[in-house]
């Protein structure tokens, strides 16, 4: 008989201990954690902290590429490393559907510990419940996490006209590789996430300096994100589409279903707008960087169309890309 | 991709682009009308618009399928989606598409406890049919000629398979009839047609000879690529400076003359044109297909009813007049300010390339 | 609504058939196409192929309309 | 028609903004957030700091007394305060499920917003999901706090034989508040949940002086929240039975059941082990506090069964009571 | 709570106390038997054992619903939660009771996806069935006579209602054949009977004389707060030192000789008496209930079968003899080791104050 | 599995009533007592009323009990 979690792992008895101290301690240890407290005590961090959360519902929970437990991390240490901090330390709350294998858990488990890992953090504290059958999905992860202050003044309001628009790698992937994953890409074959920790790619960027904004274009893809740095603004972001690079597979899986690549979820990718005298600086760091081998210029800061996101065609024409509007791509991250 | 990667990145666009500003200058404003919805998607992605003369204006017509399909059918399909027991499956495209009560959709149906499956093939459809002997699947069969053969294929092997808990909702539509009432109505002012390539790879090229035949007006069956639409344009720009309409496929690679017959046989063995409903064009003669008799057990028309009301269209949108382009969105009294693509009333906001979302997008 | 895609046959029993593109691969129906062999491409809408499509053809295609530009 | 949340609203497109600007920026009002990046900059914190997270599953999401809102931001505050900390910042993160109402998404909101003010919070970083219907139940919540250290060694490892055991307040309603709104408990009438922040009653106990280890007992209740207190250790936790107050209508509803108030669930009550020296003085302030009025010397600590916590019963018998062994009250908080 | 409020702390416990340590001087070891689930727990919460003297043994008996159920008829019950369309109604106790294969338990089951549903009174499982008209509901009967006019009354209700998708599993239990069957065991050690006030209530508490009467043990039917249980064990213990057995009737608030003739009548009308297999007991002639006849269309064992294997027992596992007092839990192989509290294998180790359970927390 | 709880009845409707305790209400059957006025106080077991409970029988009982600690 398959060892299931039961409502009885959540109920704050036995179970649930037995769920921290033979799985989740070992797996994570490290001291705060075994404390055991209601909350974790963590040392001293000199100047300003960066802290986020966000939280994991992808179904699948396994995906090519990846699983929900190393895209709670790499979420939240991008979100984190995107905002200027260094992470350092992680929450990690479970909601899990009763009936969820104990196997799959453990996998899972295993997951966030060695992206937890490479990604230079610690998970300190944490949380479990168990929901009836039928009140989720598996598997809901929530991370939160926190970490010094690397890189103050990183704002859109730091955009300049003639600053470059960079991006770390093909976009895309991530969104179209779960899509696939569950059964809404009518295709079969192996087009992998992108999921990965962006902490080297951030601070290499952030080392060759000029950088005015960075951001991960998670929900909504490379073109909401953009969009995000200068609506209601007076500057224009111009992109080359011969510029950006998009995976064949991506691509084709997209033309497939008419979506675009642009809006597609990325969640190992980065964007960066940097000054135009260290742009070339900041190209370079990214290239010598894990991850960044196939970074890109992709476009520049203009004033030509104030607030919006402009997209030179590899015809010669223009096109204004949009926010997303709405679920083009459910449920991915 | 495959063959296709050269006709997005042809030699000579500026030659070509050139020689389209000329034209202009000599023949004055054209009006052009790309039917195909896909085609509307293309020629937004590719910013084709911005290489063209303000002169020269691309209008989008009756070929999303979406944007044809009346508020009143849309409402019959949500009483489907509210029956028990009943999953609905259908295009994606079909979800966001607001009945005659604005922001009553598919989406918000199914969010509320309606069974709906998006499928990308009507294959689909019946899978999950035989994947749930207990409920009714009906499928939204929406489309023109292109989608209509496969529909077919999938009735008759529902029939082959004795599927009792399937049926097709047809709401497929014919090309022509809709060209020609739009050439009828009395606020018809297009100067040529941009045809549609993968309508024409079934009914064949010849099936748009018509229109410079009967009505004088240019027309070339086009491709999906930058090229294939740049091209095309030229050629019905050309033909208007020429004063020499004609029709012409610029879609070798696909489109013949004949089209498919097997697919034209197997459109013909299931159904019989009908007349049909129209967003912005009413009903017209013989505009849609229907299942023949001997297919009643897979209409989801005769298994479950479907009366959609003729008069029932949201207050004050304007999209047949845009579908017909006698209206330009910047028109309609709600664009902008009522209508957006964040909260649509009419389906050209809905699709993120529809006339009027697309508009939005463009004023500033 | 008239969305397709090129594929190339790899593998066809009866109506049905494998296509793949970029290293993808998709089951369609191919009801429609007549003397279909493994390594044909073919256009595809809603998971039916309609058409058959050659290298050929499409150079033929692209030749055509490079030659109008040029005489431009 | 009514609004509801569809997917829409969780695709990280305009619709997400939409919720973001127009109800949740408006209601959290404050600097840190309106900035909307990938994270929170927080302003330097001196010296340690205490980090918690806890997820929030309670079925309904309205229950006599509160709201998951309202848990949500006492859950973490109280988690931060009894591991010593002072909260300051918190983390918001949903999952909705589709179709839920706008209107009572709305007023979750307001009680997020009213509680943190009441516990002198601020929310700083978010996220919204939405899943598919059948796949959660109406709305989770998530939340991470942090804040300075206040108080050094709180720690199970403190406890010392002669330790007087305190509790704030009266035992076991929310839990069956929540029993009794989820109809698990056949009774309708006045059940009132003890949900509040106990940022000053613990802020007061620490004043006192003398406080080993605090904590708030949600899941499991008071008997296997002490338990864990003393499990694998040389020290008994001793009960008295007539000194634990419980509210006279939990008493009937669990006595209904074959409940026991002890293992009901509490969200704002606080269990604090205090030096016998300053027992009394813990209690004085504590009685002074807002919500503490009925805090009451429950136990002493000692060495008669190793491990253990056993109860003086009324009848002068002594029974050992051990950790919750499974979903007694399910699913409460 | 109401009247019961001095029950529980009452004056002279000290007295009482006093009193039993000195009888046990005299008698020297007594082995009482509680026979009522709710008594084992009362005594539990009390925290009564630990003011008894060590010779005076108290022994929970066969009369937890949950504890007597062999594992053949979990499996049975476990099969049923496994058809479709079917709904099981259950008092919460029974959801942990394993099966014959360790760790399968109706809990387990409905985390996989079955619908088990907890109630607390046999009208919410009708209720249920009104509300869900297209499933199955199956009440899952277990109990004793308390338990049995309530299901006798929703049963009559059923059937006046006509409701055709409720039905009752009847898996009533008699006390008297129990008693006697101990009784009659080689291994039978037990000095005196703690009977059950709340059985006795329907039943009158002659229904207790046969143990002075016919086996010279003597009875106390006993209420359930402290005052109730201590005041009860000494006059046990006092009876025991008089060698004086008599049925004593402790609960004479609630409790009187010939019980409830409303309640009795109608589990008469409803039941037949019928052969009843018990763990750790076998099979007892006329120790359960069954429906009658005309009852037919709501017994779930007719409507869905029931064939409880009578071999099947977890294996190792001690209960049945823990149950009769032939063997202490510790003697048990699997005690503390492979049974525990938060993986239990036998029904006295599920509850909470069960048996196994509760001596497993004391032992250090 | 016979837990039962005295409750107050406070009001009547042929087989069903309220039933109070401690502020809380319950609805219950009381098939099985006849003669039941509101007032009356019922011991409940599995939402059915087994029987009829009253002050002055409590405090008999009570006063049994005590009268034989208090002869010890
Ligand atoms: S702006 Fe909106 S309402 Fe007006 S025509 Fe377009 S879609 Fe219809
Ligand atoms: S210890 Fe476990 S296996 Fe042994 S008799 Fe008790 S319940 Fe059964
Ligand atoms: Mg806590
Ligand atoms: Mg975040
Ligand atoms: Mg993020
Ligand atoms: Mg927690
Ligand atoms: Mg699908
Ligand atoms: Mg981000
Ligand atoms: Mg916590
Ligand atoms: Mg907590
Ligand atoms: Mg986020
Ligand atoms: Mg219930």
């Amino acid at each position: 008989m398959e060892e299931i979690i039961t409502l009885d792992y959540g109920s704050g008895g036995l179970r649930t201990s037995q769920l921290i101290e033979s799985i989740l301690v070992p797996a994570f240890h490290n001291p705060t954690l075994e404390d055991l407290g209601d909350g974790a005590v963590l040392p001293t961090m000199d100047g300003p902290l960066v802290y986020s959360t966000d939280s994991f519902v992808v179904t699948p929970w396994r995906f090519p590429g990846g699983d929900i437990g190393k895209l709670a991390v790499c979420g939240t240490v991008n979100d984190v490393c995107m905002a200027g901090g260094q992470p350092k330390y992680l929450s990690l709350s479970f909601i899990i559907e009763e009936g969820f294998l104990m196997e799959d858990f453990k996998t899972i488990v295993n997951s966030i510990a060695t992206t937890a890992q490479l990604a230079g953090v610690q998970i300190v504290t944490g949380d479990t419940k168990v929901v009836e059958r039928g009140k989720g999905d598996g598997i809901y992860i929530n991370t939160s996490g926190v970490g010094p202050q690397r890189a103050a003044g990183l704002s859109r309001k730091a955009i300049r006209p003639g600053d470059a628009v960079l991006v770390s790698g093909s976009v895309g992937c991530h969104g179209a590789a779960v899509l696939m994953a569950r059964g809404e890409i009518p295709f079969a074959g192996e087009l992998l996430s992108d999921c990965r920790p962006l902490h080297q790619l951030s601070a290499a960027a952030l080392e060759a300096g000029g950088v005015r904004i960075l951001r991960d274009p998670t929900r909504g893809g490379v073109a909401t994100t953009l969009n995000e740095f200068v609506e209601g603004s007076a500057l224009t972001i111009e992109l080359e589409e011969d510029a950006i690079p998009v995976d064949p597979a991506v691509a084709a899986a997209c033309d497939l279903l008419g979506l675009d690549p642009l809006y597609s979820a990325c969640e190992g990718r980065m964007l960066a707008v940097v000054s135009p005298g260290q742009a070339d600086a900041v190209l370079d760091a990214l290239h010598q960087t894990s991850g960044g081998e196939h970074a890109a210029m992709i476009g520049r800061v203009t004033e030509s169309r104030p607030g919006h996101v402009v997209l030179r065609t590899a015809l010669g024409g223009s096109r204004i890309l949009g926010k997303l509007t709405g679920v083009q791509l459910p449920r991915i991250c | 991709m495959l063959f296709d990667e050269k006709f997005r990145r042809p030699d000579g666009i500026q030659r070509l682009v050139k020689e389209l500003w000329d034209i202009s200058q000599e023949t004055g404003p054209i009006r052009l009308m790309e039917i195909c919805g896909t085609h509307t998607m293309a020629i937004a992605k590719a910013g084709l618009r911005s290489l063209l003369p303000p002169s020269i204006q691309l209008l989008s017509g009756p070929g999303c399928p979406v944007c044809v399909t009346p508020a009143g059918a849309i409402d019959e399909i949500l009483r489907l989606s509210g029956l028990p027991d009943v999953i609905l499956a259908s295009y994606g495209d079909l979800l966001r598409v607001p009945g005659s009560v604005r922001g009553d959709t598919l989406l918000r149906r199914r969010a509320l406890g309606a069974q709906v499956q998006t499928v990308y093939s009507p294959m689909e459809a019946l899978e999950i049919a035989v994947q749930h002997p207990d409920q009714e699947v009906i499928f939204l069969g929406v489309g023109f000629e292109t989608t209509a053969p496969g529909t077919a294929a999938c009735i008759l092997e529902a029939k082959e398979q004795g599927a009792s808990n399937f049926s097709v909702l047809c709401l497929l539509k014919s090309t022509e009839p809709a060209l020609r009432a739009l050439i009828h109505a009395p606020d018809f002012a297009v100067d040529g047609f941009l045809c549609p390539g993968h309508v024409a790879v079934i009914t064949g090229s010849d099936a748009f000879a018509f229109l410079p035949r009967e009505f004088g007006l240019p027309a070339v069956v086009s491709g999906f690529e930058p090229a294939d639409l740049l091209f095309s344009i030229y050629r019905l720009a050309e033909m208007l400076r020429q004063k020499a309409p004609a029709l012409e496929n610029e879609y070798t690679r696909l489109v013949c003359p004949e089209g498919n017959p097997a697919a034209q046989s197997a459109m013909e063995r299931v159904f019989l044109p009908t007349d049909s409903l129209w967003r912005g064009l009413g009903t017209i003669p013989n505009s849609g297909l229907a299942l023949r008799e001997a297919f009643s057990p897979w209409d989801a028309a005769k298994k479950f009813g479907f009366s959609p009301s003729p008069t029932v269209e949201l207050a004050g949108c304007q999209c047949g007049e845009v579908i017909r382009g006698a209206c330009r969105p910047e028109q309609c009294p709600l664009f902008g300010r009522v209508c957006t693509p964040a909260d649509p009333v009419g389906p050209c906001m809905v699709s993120g390339e529809g006339a009027c979302a697309a508009a939005y997008r463009y004023q500033t | 609504m008239c969305l397709a895609v090129p594929l190339k046959i790899v593998s066809i029993a009866g109506k049905h058939a494998v296509g793949t593109a970029a290293g993808l691969s998709q089951n369609i129906r191919v009801d429609f196409i007549p003397d279909l062999k493994p390594g044909d491409y073919v256009m595809v809408h809603a998971g039916f192929a309609i058409q058959k499509l050659t290298k050929e053809q499409a150079e033929e295609n692209f030749a055509c309309i490079q030659e109008a530009i040029d005489a431009l």
